[in-house]
């Protein structure tokens, strides 16, 4: 039982980064109909600005992580302006070919300028403390919070403000949208920056408690393509509820069964799924 | 308050609208007529800014607005209903009415007062406000679509086809609607109709467009007596 | 340029030209490049069936490949096969599974698709490096023969031991592919697919079973991604897990849509561009991937439709305005 | 009999769009489907085509049961729609179109593509033939070669009709196949719809401009809230009472 | 000024040695690769500035010619023809096994030939894909694996968890590893691993192991996911001891986990950091490296890999004049025997000779801490046939090193 209450935490920590990075998948997927494939690299690009902003400049943990949060805010608003923007009339396979360049563009810059080798931000909370027999690092703790609060928040914003009404008006009919008044190049570019920040502040808040390297976010925007497909493409409750799933399946099909293969059974989850709801678990209409 | 002004635009590599010259004054109920692919929808969507003419100028309030974004368009108080009605599917009726009115965002008495008299002319939407927009039938579709276009409480409205894939009892009831909104509210109309016989009863004047260029105006009255315009679209 | 690729004597050119290359003697480098890019070619074509022709973006091609390379490898080295053999049954195996991967991941659409086979993708790279006991695991798979000499009536015999008999093999098979997916595309089967990508929704109303259809050609299709994948493990020798990863199919997804989607020349112009590209970056050191990374961008920006696309609307603008030109020159002469 | 429809229900959550519905489709007749907007009527072709499965009833065509074929069996069995917004592979052109709307009637798979077999070129041959014909008969056979956008909306609506007719249907479902054009093509269309008839298909039609139903219709049902509320000849129809107030109105007949 | 260049003509060498490189220098290996290509462009450097290679007076200068392969075989593969063809390499050094394994086909075809440089320390490899012009740079893990395994029976562990990278040497060493300490009577409690490249969080699989009891666990892999297991393991509560593999650096490892280091590392077995080697030449060889690798961002921190690459750079050039020649390849392969050994005393690494199949006689060396510190190191000899020739070798460690504790370890192991 012990046993299965710390997997159970390693599971939901696992899925609480899944869940901040597959949120951006889904909200990007959903404005702009694109499969951001470089969504893991802006996670590390985050972790990267958070690392240098507390070892360059001496920032202390909190500030650090939020004004990584503002830095990807920009960077993502640009790169959908200067990338994405042009490519709004082409396909999503020409889309998904200027993700892959982006990917490469980012992980070959950051190998170049900072090295290949990996970083590590000073744990600021290295404590642990026991819960019911479990162990958990009270810096593993706050990821899981965290999670809970900026997924709560982002739910607000979609649901109670007109900002929010917007972007699931422009996930629906852009030029509807852009003739009711809406400004939806800007909303695109909003989406972009929400979904880069969190990514931001998923990779600072493990950034503590892992390593960074300029590969971090290759498996995991893989995990967030299976999470945002197995919630039903572009549906945000999908999306967390498919997030904490796919952590648990690693978890405890990791821990009970083989450890080499918990992968598998994160992907082998979703072809089951579809092939029993072929649209996912919240999916309503075809792709 | 509209005026437009050898204005062209290409769709592709062909030229949809052709050096059209129209203009709309205040209070005014215009019709603008014309059979399939004659630039009717491109001609409104370039009004709207959601294409761009690559020549002419288009005026609003006296002032151009050709080169604006359709947002800022909306804002400026010209509306247009679009074909195809453009709904957001998956949103309830409500909400799709709520973002009609975006622009008003800050005004939220006025938009509760026009939300009662949407319901008022289209009861239906106050039934089914819940309902998402994509599980309407066509028919009720395009009533949504009208009632959003009038949330933006627009100075100058633009329809185009809304009689389009309606019954014909429907067709009556939103030109009456269409009417009262021109002479109750004094909202400014600008209509796109194949429906010339509808469009013509309606509206003070119109336009007859043909390959994307205007080739006769005049009354309502003086084109549905023309024979041309007889024949090819009253089609008696 | 679109007209002259158009007639016959265009190919035959290229095909001769293919065919007397190596009496230039080019250098080691160029074969190795020109026999990979055969191979990747081959696995390209299959992907354009799949997502070009048929619409579903199939994100295991790769991971066929890898099956197709590990069945040659483990069959040639494990079960002593010849490689005439094994390269036919290991692409015969690809089909197969193609076919019971495609029953659960076709009944899904789009981005669903793209995702489950991607997911696939993923787990055939794990178990490639797991399962030790028939792959070799993350130590790959070591030392697969060459293929068997083919004897020849008069002249002895062909070896595979030099690059040229390789290239010949390998352009063989590319030929061997191109006339399929040729006789393919243009038929009546072709008008299937096409269908398919161009609105499921009515292809199903005008009596298209659309999931049989999808499922032949995501069977042929992997069955090139097999075939090219055998040709690849007996250039290289020796395998690893790499083969069977996403990257790969990141990469021919580079080179077909960079070459041009939904043609027969796109995927064979595009597999022979862009390493010639990416070999051509070395020369700029470590900033390669980088730079690789903005090309990739600023073509497909400009480029949405590839290379045989941008050659097409370039001869299209020529055409255009030569025929205006006529015109005009006619308009004067009538006035 | 061709089609039969007994006791035909579909409903989305609470919404009964389709409510109970009886009727048929005999041999060689046109009926018109009417109803005000949103009283069901294309969810009945949705339902009869096998793109929606039924709530419940039955669906018979030439006295077999096709409820919940899947849409390609229900197509190949001799039944083909148009869709109400104009629905075309619109990346291709013309005969393309129409020699996909062929397909149910040719066998040709890949090995017959592979080897060129007597098949392959036979039925190739006769889908050319075929095509070229419907094409003159649906009036595009100046367009053959055209790529479908830069059609006309009204030539649209016609390749859409041809592609339904291209395999010879026993039986075509039209959902307005004039909405949005004007009177001079309507009566193109119109024409169009009785050429097909005389040429030996049955036709079952939704449209709203009653004039062109009254004239071409042998017999209209008229839905209203997913039910039908009348079912008759033109006549008949535009003299009943219930269906003036639910749907045509007091004055004009458009 | 032209005076200047006439000068520069005088001493202007007679030619140039290419040593090409093909290796991971982006991607997850990236710091791997990085580490050995710097060892190769140290020693290039040095040998230069000592005046080259020097063959019938003539004078060849050495050039590096480096290409990233990611670590993919195919990339590896176009890569040799690259340093064939257009830098006329004469020997390439690789560092990934399965990228080794192609190059193998190539550089037998006759006027393809050239040096594989090979740095696996897979056993037996040599014999399995026996190559005569291959040379096999590290100690085989073989010794490694018995002396940790030794090591940790003398601590009286019987109990072992297995939570190593599962990339190939992973699967190879653990393997490995559990057949000896089972054959010494040890057991493995669990076996789970882990991709050390890919993934960040092994809190399942420590989660797992733990659950059965064990007394140390054997992880490693890369650097960076042997440190987050050993922290992770300590963070959920694990007080055992560690048995890393060989890939993982201890001192990369400590440094990265900052101040608890020595608590968390705590009867730690592991390959003895280069800063603690024996070798007299390491700390101005650390500190040259540190200069000109480290402070410029092009490594972390000294590792053996540039130690080994660095002195068997050395040893090709060597072999280059022992042979009298820079391009006859067989004669330089054959010439490698003439130039060993070469000690610790002069370089950063020793090697003492070379097996028939091409093995150098490379040292591997262990250390542990215990009770917040480094233990002596203990070096393993591996190629000794018999007592008398390791006790010879003892005694010369012992007069050359001073404190030195010599281990013998079988190699090929006997059946
Ligand atoms: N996306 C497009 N690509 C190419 N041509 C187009 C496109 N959209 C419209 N056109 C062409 O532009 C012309 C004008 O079309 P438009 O839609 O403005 O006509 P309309 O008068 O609104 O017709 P309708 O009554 O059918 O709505 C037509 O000839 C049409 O074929
Ligand atoms: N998929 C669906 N989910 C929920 N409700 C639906 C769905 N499809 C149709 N409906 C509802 O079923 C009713 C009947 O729709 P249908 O499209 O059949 O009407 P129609 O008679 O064709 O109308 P129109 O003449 O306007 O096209 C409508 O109220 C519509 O909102
Ligand atoms: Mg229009
Ligand atoms: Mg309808």
């Amino acid at each position: 039982m012990e046993l299965f209450f710390q997997q159970t935490i390693n599971g939901i920590m696992l899925g609480s980064t899944y869940v901040l990075v597959a949120l951006g998948v889904t909200m990007i997927y959903g404005i702009m109909r694109l499969p951001s494939f470089a969504h893991g690299h802006f996670y590390m690009l985050g972790a990267y600005i958070t690392f240098f902003l507390i070892t360059l400049y001496n920032f202390s943990y909190w500030p650090a992580l939020i004004l990584s949060m503002v830095v990807l805010f920009f960077i993502g608003g640009l790169v959908e302006r200067i990338v994405f923007r042009p490519l709004r009339e082409q396909s999503q396979i020409s889309n998904f070919i200027a993700a892959i360049g982006i990917l490469l563009f980012i992980e070959h810059m950051v190998t170049v300028i900072w090295g290949p080798h990996s970083h590590r931000i000073p744990n600021p909370y290295p404590e642990h403390i026991y819960l019911f027999g479990a162990s958990v690092s009270q810096q593993r703790l706050i990821v899981i919070l965290a999670a809970v609060v900026l997924i709560a928040l982002l739910q607000l914003f979609i649901k109670k403000t007109v900002i929010g009404f917007t972007m699931e008006a422009t996930a629906q009919d852009r030029e509807g949208a852009a003739l009711v008044g809406i400004n939806v190049n800007r909303v695109s570019s909003l989406t972009f920056s929400i979904a880069c920040a969190l990514a931001a502040a998923a990779a600072s808040l493990v950034a503590p408690i892992f390593v960074i390297v300029p590969g971090m976010g290759s498996l995991l925007v893989m995990k967030a393509m299976v999470i945002f497909i197995l919630g039903g493409l572009g549906s945000i409750p999908g999306a967390i509820i498919g997030g904490y799933i796919l952590g648990l399946i690693e978890a405890l099909g990791g821990g009970y069964i083989s450890s080499e293969y918990k992968d598998v059974f994160a992907f082998g989850a979703l072809i089951l799924i579809l092939a029993i709801k072929p649209t996912g678990i919240f999916g309503k209409g075809a792709a | 308050m509209l005026k437009l002004e050898q204005v062209s635009t290409r769709i592709g590599g062909y030229r949809a609208v052709n050096s059209v010259c129209l203009e709309v004054r205040q209070g005014e109920f215009v019709s603008l007529i014309g059979g399939n692919g004659a630039g009717k929808t491109t001609l409104m969507r370039t009004i709207a800014g959601a294409l761009k003419p690559f020549q002419g100028s288009i005026q609003f309030m006296g002032a151009a607005i050709e080169k604006l974004p359709p947002d800022r368009i909306v804002r400026a108080g010209l509306c247009l209903c679009p074909e195809g009605r453009r709904l957001f599917p998956q949103l309830s009726v409500y909400k799709n009415l709520i973002l009609g009115a975006y622009t008003r965002r800050n005004d939220r008495l006025g938009v509760q007062r026009t939300l009662s008299q949407v319901y008022e002319i289209f009861p239906v939407l106050k039934v089914r406000k819940e309902q998402p927009a994509g599980t309407f039938s066509g028919g009720e579709q395009q009533m949504l679509a009208i009632a959003r276009a009038l949330m933006s409480e627009p100075k100058l409205l633009m329809l185009d086809e809304p009689s389009m894939g309606l019954a014909p009892l429907m067709v009556e009831k939103v030109s009456e609607i269409i009417t009262l909104i021109n002479v109750e509210m004094g909202t400014t109309i600008l209509l796109a109709e194949q429906n010339a016989h509808m469009a013509l009863n309606i509206t003070q004047r119109g336009y007859v467009i043909e390959n994307g260029k205007v080739v006769l105006e005049g009354s309502s009255a003086e084109l549905s007596d023309n024979e041309q315009v007889r024949k090819a679209y009253i089609g008696a | 340029m679109h007209e002259y690729l158009r007639k016959k004597w265009f190919y035959f050119l290229l095909l001769l030209l293919a065919l007397v290359f190596p009496l230039f003697g080019p250098s080691r480098l160029i074969f190795t490049m020109l026999i990979l890019s055969g191979i990747w070619s081959i696995a390209t074509l299959g992907l354009n069936l799949i997502l070009g022709y048929t619409g579903q973006a199939s994100l295991a091609h790769g991971a066929f490949f890898g099956i197709g390379a590990y069945a040659v490898g483990i069959m040639t080295t494990r079960l002593g096969l010849s490689f005439w053999i094994a390269l036919p049954l290991a692409s015969f195996l690809c089909a197969a599974i193609g076919f019971l991967i495609g029953l659960p991941t076709l009944r899904t659409k789009g981005a669903y698709f793209a995702i489950s086979t991607l997911a696939f993708g993923i787990i055939v790279f794990i178990i490639a490096g797991n399962w030790s006991d028939l792959t070799g695991g993350h130590m790959g798979l070591p030392a697969i023969p060459r293929p068997n000499p083919i004897p020849l009536p008069l002249a002895g015999e062909i070896s595979f031991t030099s690059p040229a008999a390789r290239y010949y093999l390998v352009l063989f098979f590319l030929l061997l592919t191109l006339w399929v997916m040729h006789r393919v595309v243009f038929s009546l089967q072709g008008y299937s697919f096409m269908a398919i990508r161009n609105n499921e929704n009515l292809a199903e109303a005008v009596g298209i079973n659309t999931f049989r259809n999808k499922l032949l050609s995501f069977m042929v299709a992997n069955f090139f991604a097999g075939l090219a994948g055998g040709l690849y493990a007996m250039q290289l020798g020796a395998l690893s897990p790499f083969i069977t990863h996403h990257v790969l199919t990141f990469n021919l997804i580079i080179y077909l849509i960079l070459g041009g989607v939904a043609t027969l020349a796109g995927p064979i112009i595009g597999a022979i561009t862009v390493p010639f590209i990416v070999d051509a970056l070395f020369a700029i050191g470590p900033y390669r991937m980088v730079i690789f990374g903005v090309l990739l961008i600023v073509s497909i920006i400009y480029f949405p439709r590839g290379l045989m696309g941008g050659l097409t609307s370039l001869w299209n603008r020529t055409a255009d305005y030569y025929r205006h030109r006529k015109d005009g020159v006619r308009h004067a002469a009538e006035s | 009999m061709l089609l039969k429809v007994e006791a035909l229900s579909k409903h989305f959550g609470g919404l009964k769009a389709v409510d109970g519905v009886d009727f048929h489709v005999n041999q060689g007749e046109i009926v018109a489907i009417i109803g005000p907007n949103g009283s069901g009527k294309s969810t009945l072709f949705n339902l009869i085509s096998g793109t929606l499965r039924p709530t419940t009833g039955k669906v018979l065509f030439q006295g077999d049961e096709i409820t919940a074929h899947k849409p390609y069996r229900v197509a190949a069995l001799g039944i083909k729609r148009t869709f109400q917004t104009t629905t075309l592979f619109d990346q291709l052109r013309v005969v393309d179109n129409l020699a996909i709307g062929r397909r149910v009637n040719t066998k040709t798979g890949f090995w017959d593509a592979l080897f060129r077999t007597a098949r392959w070129r036979r039925e190739r041959d006769e889908t050319v033939g075929k095509v070229l014909e419907l094409s003159g008969i649906i009036g595009l056979g100046d367009k053959f070669f055209d790529f479908v956008t830069t059609l006309s909306q009204e030539a649209q609506k016609r390749l859409a009709i041809g592609i339904a007719l291209a395999s010879e249907p026993g039986l075509l479902l039209l959902d307005e196949p004039t909405a949005g054009i004007n009177m001079e093509e309507t009566a193109e269309i119109i024409e169009l719809i009785r050429k097909v008839r005389e040429a030996g298909t049955t036709i079952c039609l939704i449209e709203h401009k009653m004039r062109m139903v009254m004239g071409l219709a042998d017999r209209i049902i008229v839905l209203n809230y997913g039910r039908k509320i009348a079912e008759g000849t033109p006549q008949e129809i535009s003299g009943n009472q219930v269906v003036i107030e639910a749907y045509l109105g007091g004055k004009s007949i458009a | 000024p032209p005076a200047e260049q006439e000068e520069e003509e005088e001493v202007a060498p007679a030619g140039e040695v290419v040593i090409g490189y093909s290796g991971p220098l982006s991607g997850p290996a990236a710091e791997y690769g990085q580490d050995g290509l710097n060892g190769i462009i140290m020693a290039v450097e040095d040998i230069n500035a000592a005046g080259g290679i020097v063959i019938n007076g003539q004078v060849y200068n050495l050039r590096v010619a480096y290409y990233d392969d990611m670590a993919d075989p195919t990339v590896t593969m176009t890569n040799v023809d690259r340093l064939l063809d257009r830098d006329g390499a004469i020997a390439i050094f690789n560092m990934v096994y399965t990228c080794t394994l192609p190059m193998l086909e190539i550089n037998r075809e006759a006027g393809r030939e050239f040096l594989i440089m090979a740095y696996t320390s897979v056993p037996l490899v040599e014999y399995q894909h026996a190559n005569e012009l291959a040379v096999w740079l590290p100690p085989p893990f073989l010794g490694y694996v018995e002396t940790k395994a030794r090591k940790a029976m003398e601590q009286g562990w019987r109990r072992c968890a297995i939570v190593v990278d599962s990339g190939a040497y992973g699967q190879a060493w653990s393997r490995t590893f559990a057949q000896y300490w089972q054959a010494m009577g040890g057991t493995i409690t669990y076996d789970g691993k882990g991709s050390y490249y890919a993934d960040t969080d092994f809190s399942t699989q420590i989660t797992a192991a733990m659950a059965t009891n064990p007394e140390f666990m054997l992880i490693g892999g890369p650097s960076k996911g042997t440190m987050l297991v050993a922290e992770q393991a300590r963070e959920l509560g694990f007080e055992g001891g560690f048995v890393f593999l060989d890939q993982a650096k201890i001192d990369w490892v400590a440094a990265a986990l900052g101040e608890n280091a020595m608590e968390i590392l705590d009867n730690t077995i592991a390959v003895v950091a280069v800063e603690h080697s024996i070798y007299p030449t390491i700390p101005e060889f650390t500190q040259r490296y540190n200069e000109r690798f480290v402070e410029q961002g092009k490594a972390t921190i000294v590792t053996w890999e540039a130690a080994i690459q660095y002195t068997s750079t050395y040893i090709l050039a060597k072999a280059m004049e022992a042979a009298g020649s820079v391009d006859d390849i067989f004669a330089i392969r054959a010439a490698i025997n003439g130039v060993l050994p070469v000690y610790g005393t002069e370089f950063p690494y020793e090697f003492h000779g070379i097996t028939d199949a091409g093995r150098l006689h490379a040292v591997g060396s262990i250390a542990m801490i215990q009770d917040g510190a480094y233990q002596p190191p203990i070096t393993i000899y591996w190629w000794p046939q018999n007592q008398a020739e390791f006790d010879e070798l003892s005694a010369w460690a012992k007069e050359t090193y001073g404190e030195v504790i010599p281990v013998w370890v079988q190699y090929p192991p006997p059946r």
